[in-house]
């Protein structure tokens, strides 16, 4: 158990983010068929490879220069919609976390800033059928006041499988999901389900006893 | 899954270096993914740039060369290219005179050459973007990422190559483009399903008997699905919701662009073209100038698209100029 | 059976009448199925006439036009076209220097092409023949109608319109064609089967991991059937198969032809045409020029062929002349 | 019965091959798509849609101008190997038989030239799964002496029916099954399949009683 992310837990959250899309890829893949172009999975997968090299070759000085090259890795590697994204996201995590560990709170806001980078490249309201269903609701659980580390992650991670769930209803109104327009009704957004993978990641790392860095 | 590959995660990488063997009078830049025309050009000029998601070929790269683009930037299988390429790709071929980036009005494409173009501007190279959104079957609205863009992008370019070859400022060539693509409308058909490599499986199912109208480029389902019927209801079908959403009246003239989606032999796409002539001159619109063949692909989806582009003297002066690319070439 | 035709009856009048359309830059007859170059030749030339069933679009017709095809006669799909369609286009076409018919080597076509060659003979028409036969999937034996002509036509044709087109006499021109389909070895492998509109399903059936080896483009099925697998090692088989029966040493130089059987993305014919270029120059075989797309196709049918062609300076001369058909241009 | 071709029983005998082909020719495709490219029968219904046409419009003065246009009709329309081949085939019928009527043993040597037309333009030899493996024992069992024109008629069919079952174990050395080497072993030959029906409409129209030129 955590209660502080320092810079091995900050590399073990992405080393796991890594390994759930290497093993959910086909899942993934198989979202962004059914309401968009297939690729959700290898995207990401391709990205998250080129991050793990990335970040065998780099000494952070900081938890922020961790999610910062992650961030930067994505956007030259992934492409699509999700590459610019989730790379924007991890960016603006990283520019919110200058020290060399962050409590609760800090990283709460890290959250936050990921999600407004997030809406101001894709101009996502909640609602709208994308990763911001997801974390929109994971932000919120995680906030909760007086929770442990690994519990407001805990927290955070069902939160975004309930926001992935949501998404199923919903009619997509960005992404290339809403060309389908009715027809995106009945299924759960990719992104979405990604972003569940990311604090579901997050969850098994801070809960994870021994050393920061080697999650159980 | 059947195809001619070795391996889904390679399949970019291997076709590139197949291109660029092919195509000896052009540089292929295989590290940064980007293909760019072979000889500098005589005077400075405005560059073309554009690029997009694999699987669309011969769109981008087919175009590249004197008369269209200056370089294209493949991204992997309908996956728009990341900032690095177009950034690379700007970087190769700006000569001073500024770059036009012609992009397809998809969000990953928008986002990624969005922030290549902020890239380049603080490097100093001037850019400017055109984003083609000609794809009727999307409404336009809050409701949608907007336009699909599609078959147009092949007249802008053609469009935006000749002028630019003609020493025109950048300002000049992106209003062309941004005029070129408000004169173009496209709708497209699909028999069967495009299967992505990386996905292994047809991106829907759909029984012997029945189509997807109002499909992409990218293997998503279309608007409804319909039943097959012969060649010249489904033109009408096509033609009509075009010209619905067009300002054609009798006596305009068109480029008309019979597209294949990929898996449709030209033997179809030709009858196709009859029936669309045919339509057309009923209504008393006159196709000046066509293209009927596989230009901007979906893998092997079976289909089709239509694009229509109405023409003036000037675009039909631009459409004449000379081109010399791997897969458009007039003098 | 999917397919955007009217009924299968009318493929190919329709197909035509759109063709046609799309190229008023030619002259077509629709009632006798005859393409014709649009304009006289400035001199008496020798006339080149092909033809042969629809369905391997662009062949011919694509290929009619200044440096090339004087005229092509289309028959119906996989069906040699009729003596009176090949006797009309000797007589639209002859100037007075004689026709060369150029032929694939199907039954079919031998026995109407030369009935046609007959009347043409009582009408004064001086013809000559050029029996194209390069695929080396059939062994050519008294057990087999000999090797069917395929990819190969592409470069007979090019080759022999460019002679021509310099004032060559008719056995020249003949010659020269007989040397080129000499020079000249294809091999084909399908993914998938073809449909032909009038049978109105695949003409075998071939599981999703099997190809057929050594086909056509009939849609018949080849020579065996394999388990489907990497580009790089079908490539190599086919370039080993064609290597095995050509004289071609280290040193030498080709044309090669990567052809698209119709439904194969451009993108796979990139990838196969890499591995082509490198188990050539593993061999010490350079790739003088090469085409790289759909030129003689089967349908729908999805797989590749491959033709090498040997190449001495005076065939890339007669190569590069300039062309201007509906498939291939350049100057 | 008929113990004499003439002019109608010429015209009835084309028009009962028409009336066959129409209604053969899935089989006759399908027989063609198996070791062929899958045109047989609609090169035949073509061919013979246009006899029934050019037929119309002929005043015969003989039953050679019947088959001779016949012959001449299948060249113009059909293409492919069928087409000159039976075209040939009926155009030497039509030479032999210039006369208004034609006794058993002259229609016996019509049918041998018509044999010898399409031996002589496509090369075969019996055994070569092609025309000539049902024509050849039709033309044997047709020759037969005494039998009536009927008999002889009936004979030729059942001896054609024989003849394309005798195709089934060959391997094809003409024609576009000799590409697929053995595979072409083990299925009925399509061009010898579509001989039978000319037999077997000969043998209906000679059977029939009644005036020539309706069959019964
Ligand atoms: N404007 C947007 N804002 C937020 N998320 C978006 C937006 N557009 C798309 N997405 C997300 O991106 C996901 C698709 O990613 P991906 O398949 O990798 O890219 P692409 O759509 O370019 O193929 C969607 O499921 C959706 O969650
Ligand atoms: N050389 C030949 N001699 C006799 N008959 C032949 C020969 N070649 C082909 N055939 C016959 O033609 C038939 C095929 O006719 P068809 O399918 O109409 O023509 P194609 O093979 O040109 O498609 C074969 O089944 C065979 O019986
Ligand atoms: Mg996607
Ligand atoms: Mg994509
Ligand atoms: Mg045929
Ligand atoms: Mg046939």
């Amino acid at each position: 158990m955590h209660d502080t992310v320092d810079i091995p837990l900050a590399l073990a959250w992405v080393r796991e983010i890594a390994a759930a899309v290497e093993q959910q890829e086909g899942r993934l893949t198989e979202l962004d068929s059914a309401i968009g172009d297939g690729d959700h999975g290898s995207n990401l997968r391709r990205g998250f490879t080129a991050v793990l090299a990335a970040l065998d070759d780099l000494t952070p000085a900081s938890v922020g220069a961790v999610l910062t090259r992650t961030g930067t890795t994505l956007i030259s590697k992934v492409g699509g919609a999700s590459g610019p994204l989730y790379g924007s996201a991890f960016r603006a995590m990283g520019a919110a976390l200058p020290g060399e560990r962050a409590d609760r709170a800090e990283f709460a806001a890290a959250l936050a800033a990921g999600l407004a980078a997030i809406r101001k490249l894709g101009a996502a309201e909640p609602g709208d059928k994308t990763v911001v269903d997801a974390w929109t609701p994971a932000l919120a659980a995680f906030g909760q006041p007086d929770a442990t580390l690994a519990a407001a992650a805990s927290a955070a991670a069902e939160a975004a499988a309930q926001g992935v769930r949501d998404t199923v209803p919903l009619q997509a109104r960005k992404g290339r999901a809403s060309y389908l327009g009715p027809r995106s009704i009945g299924h759960p957004d990719p992104g979405a389900a990604s972003t569940e993978l990311l604090f579901q990641a997050l969850a098994r790392v801070t809960a994870a006893s021994g050393p920061s860095g080697s999650p159980g | 899954m059947k195809k001619l590959i070795n391996t889904p995660d390679t399949v970019l990488a291997d076709a590139l270096a197949g291109f660029a063997a092919a195509h000896p009078e052009l540089t292929v830049d295989l590290d940064n993914r980007v293909i760019v025309r072979g000889s500098r050009p005589a005077a400075p000029k405005v560059a073309v740039v554009s690029g997009g998601g694999s699987g669309h070929e011969p769109l981008h790269g087919g175009f590249v060369g004197p008369g269209m683009l200056d370089a294209a930037c493949p991204g992997e299988v309908f996956t728009s290219p990341v900032p690095d390429q177009v950034l690379a790709a700007a970087r190769a071929v700006d000569s001073g005179a500024g770059v036009l980036l012609v992009v397809k009005n998809y969000t990953g494409d928008v986002m990624n050459f969005g922030l290549a173009a902020e890239l380049a501007a603080e490097e100093g190279i001037e850019v400017r973007t055109v984003l083609v959104d000609d794809d009727v079957a999307v409404e336009d609205s809050t409701w949608t990422a907007g336009r699909r863009g599609t078959g147009a992008t092949v007249v802008v370019e053609k469009a935006v190559g000749a002028l630019a070859g003609r020493g025109a400022g950048l300002a000049e060539v992106a209003a062309l483009g941004e005029r070129v693509n408000a004169a173009s409308r496209s709708f497209a058909i699909a028999l069967t399903a495009a299967t992505v490599p990386a996905a292994g499986k047809p991106g829907f199912d759909l029984p012997e008997d029945e189509i997807e109208v109002g499909v992409g480029i990218h293997g998503e389902p279309g608007r409804r699905r319909e039943a097959l019927r012969p060649a010249r209801e489904l033109v009408a079908e096509v033609v009509d919701t075009i010209l619905a959403d067009h300002d054609l009246a009798a006596g305009d003239e068109v480029i008309a662009l019979v597209n294949g989606l990929g898996g449709t032999p030209l033997l179809e796409l030709y009858v196709v073209y009859g029936e669309v002539h045919a339509r057309l001159a009923e209504r008393g619109i006159r196709i000046a100038r066509n293209l009927v063949g596989n230009y901007v692909t979906s893998l092997d989806m079976a289909g089709f698209s239509l694009t229509l582009t109405k023409a003036d003297p000037d675009l039909l002066d631009l459409w004449d100029a000379p081109v010399t690319t791997a897969a458009l070439t007039w003098s």
